[in-house]
Parts: C-alpha cells; sequence; structure tokens
C-alpha cells in the first residue's frame, strides 16, 4: 500500500500552523462535534476504532481513557502529553508539534473532554526548542480565539493547557519518571501498578491522570470526526492494529524523513518510500527505535507493520524510528554505541539497570578494543537476561533487548570480532554513525 | 636343667651381641639436637612474624580477622587510622597496637590463612621456651620484621642469642 | 621424613664449662656450688607426668631420634621421690591440680618444673571451667614451652635452657646449696622467678 | 496505638503454604509470619519502600478460578508488593535464586573489596547477603568505580562514596524521619551519589541513625572508626541518661571501654532511634579522670582513703547538725535518689534536697496517668509551646513529626526563636521574648471567642493568626512543653492558661528529673538557687552534691563559687572530676550510670530497667549502696544488698512505684501506675 498521509496530509504547508489556516483545512470540527457528544461516547467512539498508542507500548488508548474515575472528586485530573520522544532514531513528534500543532491541542482538548479533564501538560523534550515555539503560539492564539481556557466556544467546559520542557533525560520519556519530573522530583521513576494504583486513578500530585503519545492525540480529531468505524477500516488487513503510523526512517537511505503508512504495510514498501538503500546491499534494520531488537535483511522483506507481525520476525513496532544499515555497517560497533546511550541514559535508581548498562558497555568497549575473551558472549547474553525483567522500569529491558537482537542475529559478527580482534567488515572505512 | 655351656650361655650372649653387631652398622637417626638442627617442613608453623611489603610498609592494616579466626582467642588487634605523615600500611588502616599471647598460642596457622594481605606468617623457629609468662606476650615490635624478607632467611638456632644473653649478665 | 640434616657447628653443650675457661677464669679451683649446678644441670632425672597429647611427644623426645638421655636425662623416674624436673605435659584440669600439688611436695629439693605445651602453661585453648589456667597457678614453673604440642627440639630446648638457669644461680650460703634434704624450705617465689 | 476495628484480611500463598493476612500488608513482611526470610537492602520497616535495589525480587502469581496459577512475567519486589487476595508467592525457586545472585553480582560489580579495612565488616547484611544468595565469583574484569573515600561529612559521620549501594536509605531517613533532608542524590546512572548539597557539612542532629540504617559501610561513624571489630565486642541493653527522654540503646564495649551506642528497638518512647547528643554522648564512661577511691581533705589536700573514714567524716558533718542540704544532678537512678531522700530524712533529719535548677518550681501534674510519647503520634493537632524539641526532646521532636508526616496532623510551633520544628509546622508564631503568658491566655480566650487584640500587639503575633492556631485546638490537642519554659517568666500562669485547651504535657529535660519529683526530691522549704544563697551566706553547716555540678547548671558561677567556698562541709558524690571538686570536704567515687543496675523513669512516666553493663571502676560504689552503708552506721539494721531490694523499699514507699522495682521490670519498662 502506498502512503497514506493523514497526519501529515497538510505538514508542509505553512499557513496549517495558524489557527486560520488550520480552521480553513477543516480544523477543530471535531472538537465542535465533540462538544455536543456525551463523554462516554466519544471514549466509545475511540474504542471502536481500535486506536492503540503510538509512542511504543501500544496500549488500547481507550482503556486508559476509560480508567479515569467518572464523578470528579475534589482533586483536579491531568491530561499528559509524552512529548519526550528520547528515544533515538524517532522524530516524528517533532514534525507533528512543529508542522502540525492544533492537532495535538485539539487532540488534547479532546482527551480533556472525555475525561473531565482540567489541565493539560505537554511535556516537550528539553532540545525541542522551536517544536516548543510552534507549540507556544499555537496555544496563545488558541486561547486568544477561545478554544482553550475558560467557556470553550461556549460550551461551559474549560480546558487549561501549559508546556513543560524536559532538562534532556531520556528517563523522563517513562510514564512515571515524567510525573516526577513534572512534579519537580529528580526524573525517576515511581511505583507501578499492583505496587502502586494506576496513574489514571493517583498520578499527577495523586490525582487521576491521563498520558499518552503526542501521535496518539493527533490521531483523536481524525476519529471523532470521521467516526471510529471508518479509522477501523485503516490497517484492517492485521490482527488489531488500526489506524495510521508514522515511521521516521533514517539510516542508509536515499531518502530519510518521516512516512505516515498504514498498518499492515510491508517493511519492503517502507524502505522504497525512502528511496532504497544507500551505499550498498541492505544488511540489517532496527524497526521501531533503538531499543527494539535488530532484525537481518531476510526478516525484513518477509516483515508486515503491526503490533503483532513484527513479533513474527522477533521485533516490534516500537515507537517508530525505523534504521536501515548497508553491508559496510559493523554490527557489534553500532551495538556498543546503543549501548552507550543506555549507560548514560540509565537513571541509576535500580541496581540492575545502573550497574548492568555500565558493564555491559564496558564488555563491549573491550571486544571493540579487540581485547574480547572466549566466554564474554555469554557473559553478555547472562547480564542482558538479568537486566531484563529485573529492573524498576522499562529502561533496563530497553538497554537488554538491542544487545540481545544482536546477538541472536549477528552472533558470528561477534564472535570474529572476538576471535581476529577487528571488524568483520573489512571494505571501505565503514558509514557507521560517529560514536 | 642341663642346658650345657654353649646353649645356656655361649649362644644367647653370641646372638644377643651379633644383633648389636648388625645394629652398629645401621645408619644413626639421632638428631643431636643443639648441633644440628633437623630440616624442617616448608610449611611449619613456630613462631610468628608481621611481614612488610618490599617497599617496607607493613602488610598489616589491623582487620583483626586473625584475631577472629584464632581459636584460642590469643590475638589482640587495635587499629588506628594511617595520616600522610605517619603512614605505616598503605591504605586507611593500620594496627597500632598488635599483640600474641603465645602461650596460649595453639600454633594452628588459622590467623596466617584468615590474612587478606599476608601480614602474619608463622615460620620455622621453634625455640620459644622462656622463664616468665610474661615476656611470653609478644608485642608488635617484636612480631614485626626488621626488614622485608626478614622473616624467609633460613633459620639458624637462637643460641648464639641466647649465649650472649648469658654472657651479658655475668658482665653485670 | 626429611633426609639431609643441617649441622650447626656449636661445641659447647656437652663438654661441661668448668669455669670461665675464656676469661682466664681459674681451671682447677672451682666454686663448690658451680661444681653441684653442673652435677644437678647435667643429670636431671624428670619425673613422668605426661597429662595428655604433650606427653606422647615427651616419649618421643626421650626416643631414639631426639633422645633427650644426651643431657643427663635418661631415666624417667616414676615416684618422685628420685625425681629433679617435673615436666608437665598436658592439660591440668581442676581435679588433677592438687594430686599435681602433692606429688610436687614430695619431690626433694631441688626440683625444678617445666610446664610443657601451651594447655600446661596457660590452659591453652581450653579457656574454660574445667581446666586450671596454667600450672603456675598450683606450682611455680620454671621454663614454660609454647606449642601444641611443643615438638621435641623445642622441648630439648627448653630443658637446655633450665640447665642454664640451673648453672646461672650462685649460692650466698651453706643452706642455699640443699645439699641435706630437709634443712632448708621450698625454694621462694623469688628465687624461682630469679 | 489506635484500637484494633475490624481488619480486612486475605488469603495468599507463600511457596504453597496458606496464610490469611491484612489486605495491603507488605509482602516482605507476611512472608516473615511463615519464618521465611527475603533478602532486603533498601526496605525499612519504618520508611516507605522504594523497590530500588531490586535485592527482593520474588515470583509472584494470581491463582485462577481454574486452580491454576497465572505467573506475572516478570518477578516482582516483594517490598513494595502490597498483599492482595489470591496472591500466590514463591520465595526458593530457582528461578529468584539465579535472580538474587544477579542483583548481588551487580552490586560487587563496583563495590571495592575493603571488607578488611571497613568498620561495617562482621556485621556487614551485604557480606549477609552475599553470604547467603550471592554467586561464589565475580565475572567483572573490568575497572570498578573509583570515587573519594572516606570522606569526613560531618565530626560523627564518615562517607566512603566506593562502597554505597545506592539503596536511598539514608537520603529517605533525613526526608521521612528526621525531616532535616541534608542528604539527597548527585548525578546521575553509575556515578549516582549521595550526599549533602556540594558535600557540606551534614549538620543532623539525627545523623548517628543514618550510619546504623546504612547496610554496608558507606557512612560510618567517625568517632568509632577503627576501634573496635564486632568480634571484639560485647553488647548489652542500655538507657541513654543524657536527656530525659530514656531511648533504649544498645552499649558496645570492648573489655572495659565503651567504644559505641547503637538504637534499641522500643516501639513505645525511641521506636529504633537515637539522637546525636545521647549516641556519640559516651566519653565520660571512658574518660581518664574518673573517680575511682574516696578522697578526704586533710589540711588543705585531698587524701585518698578508704571507705569508713569518708564515711564517719561525712557522718560527723551532717549529724552535727540539721541545718544541712542535697543538691541532686540528673543521672542518678531511682534508687539512688530514694536511698538519698530516706538516708537525709531518718538519718540526717532534714528534707531540703533539690533536683531542679529551674527558676520556678515545675507544676504538680495535673493528670495522674500522663499520655505517653508513643500517643502524640495519633494526636490530630499538637501545639508545641516554648520549647525548641529538637534540641531538648529529640524523640518527642520525632514523634511530634512522624504524626505530621504519617498522620498528617497540624503542628503549631509557638517559640521567640526558629526552631527545627518550623520546616513542617502548620502555623509559627513567634511571639516577643517574655510574652509566652499573654499568649497561652489570648489562645484561651481566642478558642472561647474573646477578641485577642490587645495580646497581639503585646506578643507580637497578628490577631488573627492566634486565631486561626485556636482554631485548631480541641480537646485531644497534645500540648508539649518542657522545663524549658520554667525559666520563662510568667511560667505558671502560661501552663495554667494552656491546661485547658488540651493534653498538657510538661517534660523534664534531664534523665531522671520526672523519677525524682515522683520521689518526693525538692519537697523541701529552699529550692537549689536559694541553698546556694545560704551556702554562699554561711548558713549551712553541710552540702551534698549528688552527680551534679552546680557550675555546669546554674548560670551564676559567682553564686556557686562563694557557695561552695562558704559551705562548712561539702561532700562531693560524682563519677567523674567536676567543677565542685576542688572544694570537697569529702569525694565519694560514684558508679556512672552504665556501671550498676539502676531504674531511671523518663519524662513520659516511663520507668526502665538498666542493667550494669561495665564493672565499676576502682573501689566506686552505687550512690543508693553509700547511703545504705551510712544509714547502716546511724541506725543498726539490714542493708540493701541489690537494687531490687532499695526498689521494692521505694514501691512500698512510694505508691507510683510499687512492684515497679529492678526485677520485675520487662526490656521495654512500664509505665509509673
Amino acid at each position: 500500500m502506498a502512503e497514506r498521509k493523514l497526519i501529515l496530509e497538510h505538514a508542509h504547508d505553512p499557513a496549517y500552523r495558524t489557527l486560520d489556516g488550520y480552521l480553513a483545512k477543516g480544523g477543530y470540527e471535531a472538537l465542535k462535534k465533540a462538544l455536543k457528544m456525551e463523554r462516554q461516547a466519544i471514549i466509545d467512539e475511540v474504542k471502536t476504532s481500535g486506536l492503540r498508542g503510538r509512542g511504543g507500548a501500544g496500549f488500547p488508548t481507550w482503556i486508559k481513557w476509560n480508567g479515569i474515575p467518572k464523578e470528579k472528586s475534589d482533586k483536579l485530573h491531568y491530561v499528559l502529553c509524552n512529548a519526550d520522544e528520547g528515544e533515538p532514531g524517532t522524530f516524528k513528534d517533532k514534525q507533528i508539534m512543529e508542522q502540525t500543532p492544533y492537532l495535538l491541542i485539539e487532540g488534547m482538548t479532546i482527551a480533556g473532554l472525555a475525561t473531565q479533564g482540567d489541565r493539560g501538560y505537554i511535556y516537550i523534550r528539553g532540545e525541542f526548542i522551536d517544536a516548543a515555539r510552534s507549540l507556544r503560539n499555537a496555544i496563545d492564539q488558541a486561547y486568544a480565539k477561545g478554544y482553550l481556557g475558560k467557556n470553550i466556544l461556549g460550551s461551559g467546559r474549560d480546558f487549561d493547557l501549559f508546556i513543560h520542557l524536559g532538562a534532556g533525560s531520556y528517563e523522563c520519556g517513562e510514564e512515571s519518571a515524567l510525573m516526577s519530573s513534572l512534579m519537580g522530583e529528580r526524573g525517576m521513576p515511581r511505583l507501578k501498578f499492583p505496587h502502586a494504583p494506576l496513574p489514571t486513578i493517583s498520578g499527577l500530585w495523586d490525582s487521576p491522570t491521563l498520558i499518552n503519545n503526542v501521535e496518539t492525540y493527533a490521531c483523536a480529531p481524525f476519529i471523532i470526526k470521521n467516526g471510529g468505524e471508518w479509522y477501523s477500516t485503516l490497517g484492517a488487513s492485521t490482527k488489531n492494529s488500526r489506524g495510521t503510523k508514522i515511521f521516521s526512517v533514517s539510516g542508509h537511505v536515499n531518502n530519510p524523513g518521516n512516512f505516515e503508512i498504514e498498518f499492515g504495510t510491508s517493511l519492503k514498501e517502507l524502505l522504497e518510500m525512502a528511496g532504497g538503500v544507500k551505499g550498498g546491499k541492505l544488511k540489517a534494520c532496527v524497526p521501531g527505535g533503538s531499543s527494539v531488537p535488530i532484525i537481518n535483511a531476510e526478516a525484513v522483506d518477509r516483515a508486515i507493520i503491526g503490533y503483532e507481525e513484527m513479533a513474527d520476525v522477533k521485533s516490534m513496532v516500537g515507537s517508530g524510528g525505523c534504521m536501515f544499515l548497508n553491508e559496510h555497517t559493523c554490527i557489534v560497533t553500532f551495538i556498543w554505541r546503543t549501548a552507550l546511550f543506555y549507560a548514560n541514559e540509565s537513571c541509576g535508581k535500580c541496581t540492575p539497570c545502573r550497574e548492568g548498562t555500565r558493564w555491559m558497555l564496558q564488555i563491549l568497549d573491550r571486544i571493540r578494543q579487540g581485547k574480547g575473551q572466549q566466554g564474554d558472549i555469554e557473559l553478555l547474553e547472562e547480564v542482558c537476561s538479568q537486566i531484563d525483567g529485573r529492573s524498576f522500569c522499562g529502561l533496563g529491558d530497553a538497554a537488554a533487548w538491542p544487545v540481545q537482537g544482536a546477538i541472536r542475529v549477528f552472533r558470528e559478527e561477534f564472535e570474529y570480532f572476538i576471535a581476529n580482534g577487528r571488524s568483520i567488515v573489512t571494505s571501505e572505512p565503514s558509514l557507521v554513525m560517529a560514536p | 636343667m642341663s642346658l650345657g655351656i654353649y646353649k645356656g650361655i655361649v649362644k644367647p650372649i653370641t646372638s644377643g651381641l651379633g644383633i648389636t653387631y648388625r645394629r652398629l652398622k645401621h645408619k644413626k637417626v639421632t638428631v643431636s639436637y643443639p648441633e644440628e638442627m633437623r630440616e624442617q617442613f616448608p610449611r611449619t608453623r613456630w613462631r610468628h612474624f608481621l611481614t612488610r611489603y618490599e617497599s617496607g610498609l607493613e602488610r598489616c592494616i589491623g582487620c583483626s580477622l586473625c584475631a577472629g579466626a584464632c581459636p584460642a582467642r590469643c590475638i589482640n588487634v587495635v587499629a588506628a587510622e594511617n595520616t600522610d605523615e605517619a603512614r605505616y600500611s598503605p591504605g586507611e588502616r593500620y594496627a597500632v597496637r598488635y599483640e600474641i599471647n603465645m602461650i596460649r598460642c595453639i600454633f594452628c596457622g588459622y590467623c596466617q590463612d584468615a590474612c587478606p594481605t599476608g601480614a602474619i606468617v608463622l615460620r620455622k623457629n621453634f625455640e620459644l621456651a622462656d622463664y616468665h609468662r610474661e615476656d611470653f606476650i609478644y608485642t608488635k615490635d617484636r612480631l614485626l620484621e626488621e626488614y622485608p624478607g626478614q622473616s624467609d632467611e633460613p633459620y639458624t638456632s637462637n643460641r648464639k642469642e641466647w649465649a650472649e644473653a648469658r654472657a651479658d649478665e655475668k658482665r653485670r | 621424613m626429611p633426609k639431609r640434616v643441617e649441622t650447626v657447628v656449636l661445641h659447647d653443650s656437652s663438654t661441661p664449662v668448668i669455669g670461665d675457661v675464656q676469661k682466664g677464669g681459674s681451671v682447677v679451683v672451682t666454686s663448690l656450688d658451680t661444681l653441684l649446678n653442673q652435677a644437678r644441670a647435667n643429670a636431671l632425672w624428670p619425673l613422668t607426668f605426661g597429662l595428655a597429647c604433650c606427653a606422647i611427644e615427651m616419649m618421643s623426645t626421650v626416643a631414639s631420634r631426639f633422645d633427650l638421655s644426651r643431657f643427663g636425662s635418661e631415666a624417667f623416674r616414676a615416684t618422685p621421690r628420685q625425681a629433679d624436673v617435673m615436666i608437665i605435659a598436658g592439660r591440668l584440669s581442676k581435679k588433677m591440680a592438687p594430686v599435681l600439688r602433692q606429688i610436687y611436695d614430695q619431690m626433694p629439693e631441688p626440683k625444678w618444673v617445666i610446664s610443657m605445651g601451651a594447655c600446661a602453661s596457660s590452659g591453652g585453648v581450653y579457656n574454660n571451667y574445667a581446666i586450671v589456667q596454667g600450672a603456675d597457678q598450683v606450682v611455680p614453673v620454671d621454663v614454660y614451652v609454647p606449642g601444641c604440642p611443643p615438638s621435641p627440639d623445642a622441648l630439648i630446648y627448653a630443658v637446655l635452657k633450665l640447665q642454664d638457669k640451673i648453672k646461672r644461680n650462685t649460692a650466698r650460703n651453706l643452706s642455699d646449696l640443699r645439699l641435706v634434704e630437709g634443712l632448708t624450705g621450698p625454694r621462694t617465689l623469688e628465687e624461682v622467678e630469679a | 496505638m489506635a484500637a484494633a476495628t475490624q481488619i480486612e484480611t486475605v488469603t495468599i500463598t507463600v511457596n504453597d503454604l496458606e496464610l490469611t493476612v491484612p489486605k495491603g500488608e507488605l509482602i516482605v513482611e507476611s512472608v516473615k509470619r511463615l519464618g521465611f526470610e527475603i533478602p532486603i537492602f533498601c526496605y525499612h520497616p519504618r520508611m516507605k519502600p522504594v523497590g530500588m535495589c531490586r535485592m527482593c525480587i520474588v515470583e509472584v502469581g494470581f491463582k485462577q478460578p481454574d486452580g491454576s496459577v497465572r505467573k506475572m512475567p516478570k518477578p516482582q519486589a516483594a517490598c513494595t508488593l502490597p498483599a492482595s487476595e489470591g496472591m500466590v508467592v514463591y520465595t526458593d525457586t530457582e528461578a529468584v535464586h539465579r535472580d538474587r545472585k544477579g542483583v548481588l553480582e551487580f552490586l560487587l560489580v563496583n563495590h571495592p573489596l575493603d571488607c578488611p579495612i571497613c568498620d561495617r565488616g562482621g556485621e556487614c547484611p551485604l557480606q549477609n547477603n552475599t553470604l547467603f544468595y550471592g554467586p561464589s565469583t565475580s565475572r567483572y574484569v573490568e575497572i570498578k568505580r573509583h570515587l573519594p573515600k572516606a570522606y569526613p561529612l560531618s565530626k560523627y559521620v564518615t562517607l566512603d562514596l566506593e562502597r554505597c549501594i545506592q539503596c536511598g536509605r539514608c537520603v529517605r531517613f533525613t526526608e521521612e524521619i528526621s525531616g532535616d533532608s541534608q542528604l539527597a542524590f548527585r548525578f546521575r546512572g553509575a556515578n549516582m551519589q549521595p550526599s549533602t548539597f556540594g558535600l557540606m557539612e551534614f549538620e543532623s542532629k539525627f545523623s548517628g541513625n543514618v550510619i546504623e540504617i546504612c547496610p554496608v559501610g558507606a557512612l560510618t561513624s567517625s568517632k568509632y572508626r577503627f576501634r573496635a571489630r564486632p568480634w571484639d565486642l560485647q553488647t548489652r541493653p542500655a538507657i541513654c541518661t543524657n536527656c530525659s527522654n530514656g531511648c533504649n540503646v544498645w552499649m558496645d564495649y570492648r573489655v572495659d571501654k565503651v567504644v559505641r551506642i547503637n538504637g534499641r528497638t522500643n516501639e513505645a518512647i525511641n521506636e529504633e532511634w537515637t539522637c546525636d547528643r545521647g549516641k556519640f554522648g559516651h566519653d565520660f564512661y571512658n574518660s581518664p579522670d574518673r573517680l575511682n577511691v574516696p578522697l578526704v581533705r586533710r589540711g588543705t589536700a585531698l587524701v585518698e582513703t578508704n571507705w569508713s573514714e569518708a564515711y564517719s567524716d561525712c557522718i560527723r558533718a551532717f549529724t552535727s547538725s540539721t541545718n544541712t542540704a542535697g543538691l541532686g544532678g540528673n543521672a542518678n537512678s531511682n534508687e539512688d535518689l530514694f536511698a538519698w531522700k530516706k538516708l537525709f530524712n531518718e538519718g540526717f533529719k532534714s528534707n531540703e534536697l533539690d533536683y531542679n535548677w529551674t527558676k520556678v518550681a515545675p507544676i504538680a501534674d495535673p493528670t495522674h496517668a500522663k499520655p505517653s510519647i508513643a500517643s502524640i503520634e495519633d494526636a490530630p493537632s499538637i501545639l508545641v509551646f516554648g520549647s525548641s524539641l529538637a534540641d531538648e526532646l529529640p524523640i518527642v521532636f520525632l514523634r511530634v513529626r512522624k504524626a505530621w508526616f504519617k498522620n498528617g496532623a497540624k503542628v503549631i510551633v509557638a517559640h521567640d526563636q526558629a526552631t527545627d520544628a518550623d520546616s513542617f509546622a502548620e502555623l509559627v508564631l513567634n511571639y516577643q521574648p517574655g510574652t509566652e503568658a499573654t499568649l497561652a491566655q489570648a489562645l484561651a480566650d481566642a478558642k472561647a471567642g474573646k477578641s485577642v487584640e490587645a495580646a497581639a500587639k503585646l506578643t507580637g503575633v497578628p490577631a488573627e493568626k492566634i486565631a486561626a492556631a485556636a482554631a485548631h485546638l480541641t480537646s485531644s490537642t497534645a500540648i508539649i512543653t518542657s522545663h524549658e519554659l520554667l525559666n520563662r517568666p510568667g511560667a505558671h500562669d502560661a501552663l495554667g492558661a494552656l491546661k485547658g485547651l488540651g493534653e498538657l504535657r510538661n517534660y523534664a529535660l534531664n534523665a531522671n528529673d520526672q523519677g525524682a519529683a515522683e520521689i518526693g526530691i525538692g519537697t523541701g522549704t529552699k529550692r537549689s538557687a536559694q541553698i546556694l544563697a545560704d551556702a554562699r551566706d554561711g548558713k549551712l553547716d553541710a552540702l551534698w552534691l549528688l552527680g551534679v555540678d552546680p557550675f555546669e547548671v546554674c548560670e551564676d558561677h559567682d553564686l556557686v563559687q562563694a557557695a561552695l567556698e562558704n559551705v562548712a562541709f561539702l561532700v562531693v558524690q560524682a563519677h567523674t572530676k567536676n567543677g565542685a571538686f576542688p572544694y570537697a570536704s569529702v569525694v565519694l567515687p560514684m558508679t556512672a550510670p552504665a556501671e550498676a543496675d539502676g531504674t531511671y523513669t523518663n519524662a513520659d512516666r516511663h520507668i526502665q530497667r538498666f542493667g550494669a553493663v561495665l564493672p565499676a571502676k576502682g573501689e566506686a560504689k552505687p550512690a543508693w549502696k553509700a547511703f545504705s552503708e551510712i544509714s547502716l552506721r546511724l541506725k543498726p539494721g539490714r542493708p540493701w544488698f541489690n537494687a531490687d531490694e532499695v526498689g521494692r523499699a521505694l514501691g512500698a514507699e512510694v505508691a507510683a512505684f510499687a512492684n515497679h522495682s529492678f526485677n520485675q521490670l520487662p526490656t521495654e519498662g512500664l509505665p509509673l501506675v
């Protein structure tokens, strides 16, 4: 299937970033429609649409929206947008916030309506200054024209939206760490269900909180405007991944960028959309962002993009940061660079991730310097198995999966490196990313 | 009872002396101790020494694991902190007092095994008998070897030292 | 057992030192107590007082390899009446203490005591209700021998030390010579400690 | 504690054994009911669980209706998992053991091999857990993380960053329990380290506890540094006698020197915490100028003598005239004080004894059963009036803070300066010094609805603040004051006004002041200041100082100097040479609190036993023994042989102490009847 632009349809039109331009292109109809609908009706609409979280976990969105308590206690309800996007290789949220900010704002307002939300926070990654600036004036215009703040469009309901810039910590992309950071504490994860109540019950300042990714909110206006039924027809060929997903294609491709495709399209088609491999044969691909296990060229041919379908090739959709690597890439160096990232970004709260990522990095360092010893691969696997699942939050698993995946798929490259003290790739200097 | 001269007297004596004569040709086993010293096994455990590193710093860091391991509870260690001016051992800690009550010690060598830095070692000097029970409390300066490797030197009897001691007493 | 024997050239033990030859002392004329000391030192008849495992080591001291008889201690007298030195070999239990004392009292003057082994000298590892924490709580001890058990040559060294102690003490008056039994009382603690 | 209402219970299965536990109880605690032990590092029963160290991970599943068990994909941290119906926990499966080995191997990856030089060696939870659950060898060959070692964080605490396993206990203690939040984590990931801001001085008043709860040797005591090993030490239960709270402690001593004091669990008083003043205030036990032989003044010099000669001197002086008096100190046991009073009343026919040095005598207790320290925790609102709690009554301060932290009690602090409690107080009333009485009265008026304008102007506290404070005061409000208030003008009327506002508590400040008051010391005509004045004017023939140094306790030093010089006969009975020593006619060596059996009454009338920990120094005797021997001289009879007998005699005479003698007391003490 060819590219199916939904969110990115008017992305390159500068007028779309202004309120009038957005209204001209049919913006805010969903909000007007939502204001007339019952709260539960909005949630049912999202339910029938089969929308799942675009941040990476793929959690059915309607369950979160439905989890917020129906009767309002004295506590405020919050609607948070996880715009941290720390996952290496992913830059879709950046484009949405820069070029189609109103989709996000309208989506969050609809979510606010559905969950009696009082306040919305957009937790933007510290480095996305221009995204924040474009969102800032979008929000100001929305406030000016009454689409935000008190008595939205005369409906008597109000919803405030604030921007909060992070401080450059990948860990704050994790749900509970984001909330800690918003509350002014160290960006460290908090206890999760069943050790503590769900965020929808007691999240930010112990009040009901809804957290979704930028893209998830950006899909909401289309669902409300065209109805959940229409949305669920998109990507019907997959088991139950519905709608479109923006993939940020990068690596050795001729035309890297964001491509919005329906679920069900194959990875090969995405590769062609991005102008095919550059500088040699395709060797491997990391389909869903750095924390997703790597797959080799053969698997790329048969991979279908869908939450369950990617599992057949032992990988995941993740956040959609797709990196294609040509034959000149040394996988060991690539994995070492990923491990360096995770060792640096580990928040240090729990032992397995804090000490494990550092140790993994040191082992990979040793291998890369040609001093690898026998048994290092088994040691790496053992260390990864002790981090994955034992750490306090998802970062530990995200640090262990790429290494486990690489060893599973490209074991001979590691063995070659250990045996001969240098990389298996011998052609002209490898085009690997500089450390 | 007529055994006769030969069977009664001559035969027993000659056979007895024969045995004695044959024994004369055997090698003597006696080690006449003060003059000759029998060679002891390499890991013989007698007198304790506190060894030093090659740099001259004491190995003992006052961790008192030996005191913990000693079945006879006869080691007393009091530790203190090394300062830059007064540095006895590498690292933060050294033993300011290290006493072994030799008369309670059973020379089992557990302290030698427990020592993490190989400070306390037991060597071959077995001539430890003494007159007064107080002299058996070996303090640190008596246990510490003067120069690195002193404890590993082959052991000769300390009777020379004993002889000189007797000479001093005569002069006094 | 290692075969090679280190030889240490020192020829002073077997030849009795009469007077101090090196210092030009008188060879012929010597004091009576030196003569007596020489005789007593080189004819120390030990009393068999093996209490525990050290006794086995004491036996090996008199066996052929180490041969205590080279120093005149051939005859291990069973009766205290004929013994000069009591070698307490082994742990002394509180129940045995009075027996030890009685036997010690039965020994004629001059008499000496060697406490062989850690248990006899200080109770060793048995710091408990049953063992006397050191034979010196019962009898005055001349020479303590550490070790568990002290090796035969360590015991011989102790005997040599005792001999040296005997040769060293000089008599101030006739009774110090202790020639006749009963004339003088047992040695005072100061004398033992000297 | 709150009455045990009907607690909702759930049934869980631990290692295939059924167990019913209260709903929401942490799994790490519930498995203990069956005797299973889950290893922990960052979990501490008195602090909120965080589940950081992952040491306590166990396999958890849920019983499905069809009886099978659906296991959760990841192992869960037992210390943060609340028990819920049908939960199935496995603590001893192969996977759990492998995970524990994994976590311990990770912890040891950056842990320096410091065991021989680390003070925690021998009593280190990391050693214990590694011994029982950890891997035997480490597969780590790279370079460990190197950080500054042995950094003196304060005069009590030394920080060694290499040994830290980042469990967060110290950081959480300063946030949740002591409240000064001095410690925090800095940097991120593998080089995350706890420290004060910019490694500045760690000036908390409870920094000692941090040393005890640190599961490794990262935070060690500077005073105890390298002084002993756990197997050199003997430990005995003891009571801290540096203030009136009577905290239960473990006293560790080596041969005869006290080397260390650690907190001991007593839910009613100090839970398991200690304050720095008590934990590190044990130097007087080992000080060189301890008194160990009686001294008598012959001519100008104090000469060593035996007890009988000293006794005869004292008897001659104290029986020749009834114009005698005695001044008591703070760390005397009930037995000492009772024997002292009995000797003076019957033997020397004088009742001029006093222990109290405040300007105004303490008020007689309004209610006989004084509410206990533990009940402060459940008070809905607390008024701290005129007392800087953290300095005077540290454990009461912790209890007040716990009431705020755990039960959200409203704390109102009224003091003329800033105090530690201001950080979590609801309202802070900083009145002008000396206007306590007016403020107290203003509170009473505000509660009664009268206007408080006049008082507001006088005390400098805005009227609406007073009104707001009064609004919080209910009959179950705990009003905490200390004897420090008695030194302020108008103390009695302030206390009078406060009495009606809620449960008034006036806590004594010194170790056994409460005991002395109960026994009846200080019921004579003259108070201590008056006694010193008489001595200065030469109107006093003999003075007995029992364990007190007037120079320390009374500010007016020239009064004390003149008094000690002019009194004809002065007995100084103390365990250490003090200021009054040069003026003494007779010096009687007394045992320090830890060197003799005795019972002590703490500020909330809780009587506790204090068994002898150390042998007495030289010929020192417990004071009650000396008094019983002197009274034997005066009137032949049967002396007291041990503290229990004195306690029984005290119980016979003073109803409150009935069957509270030394042998009858349980280890955690009993409240006075």
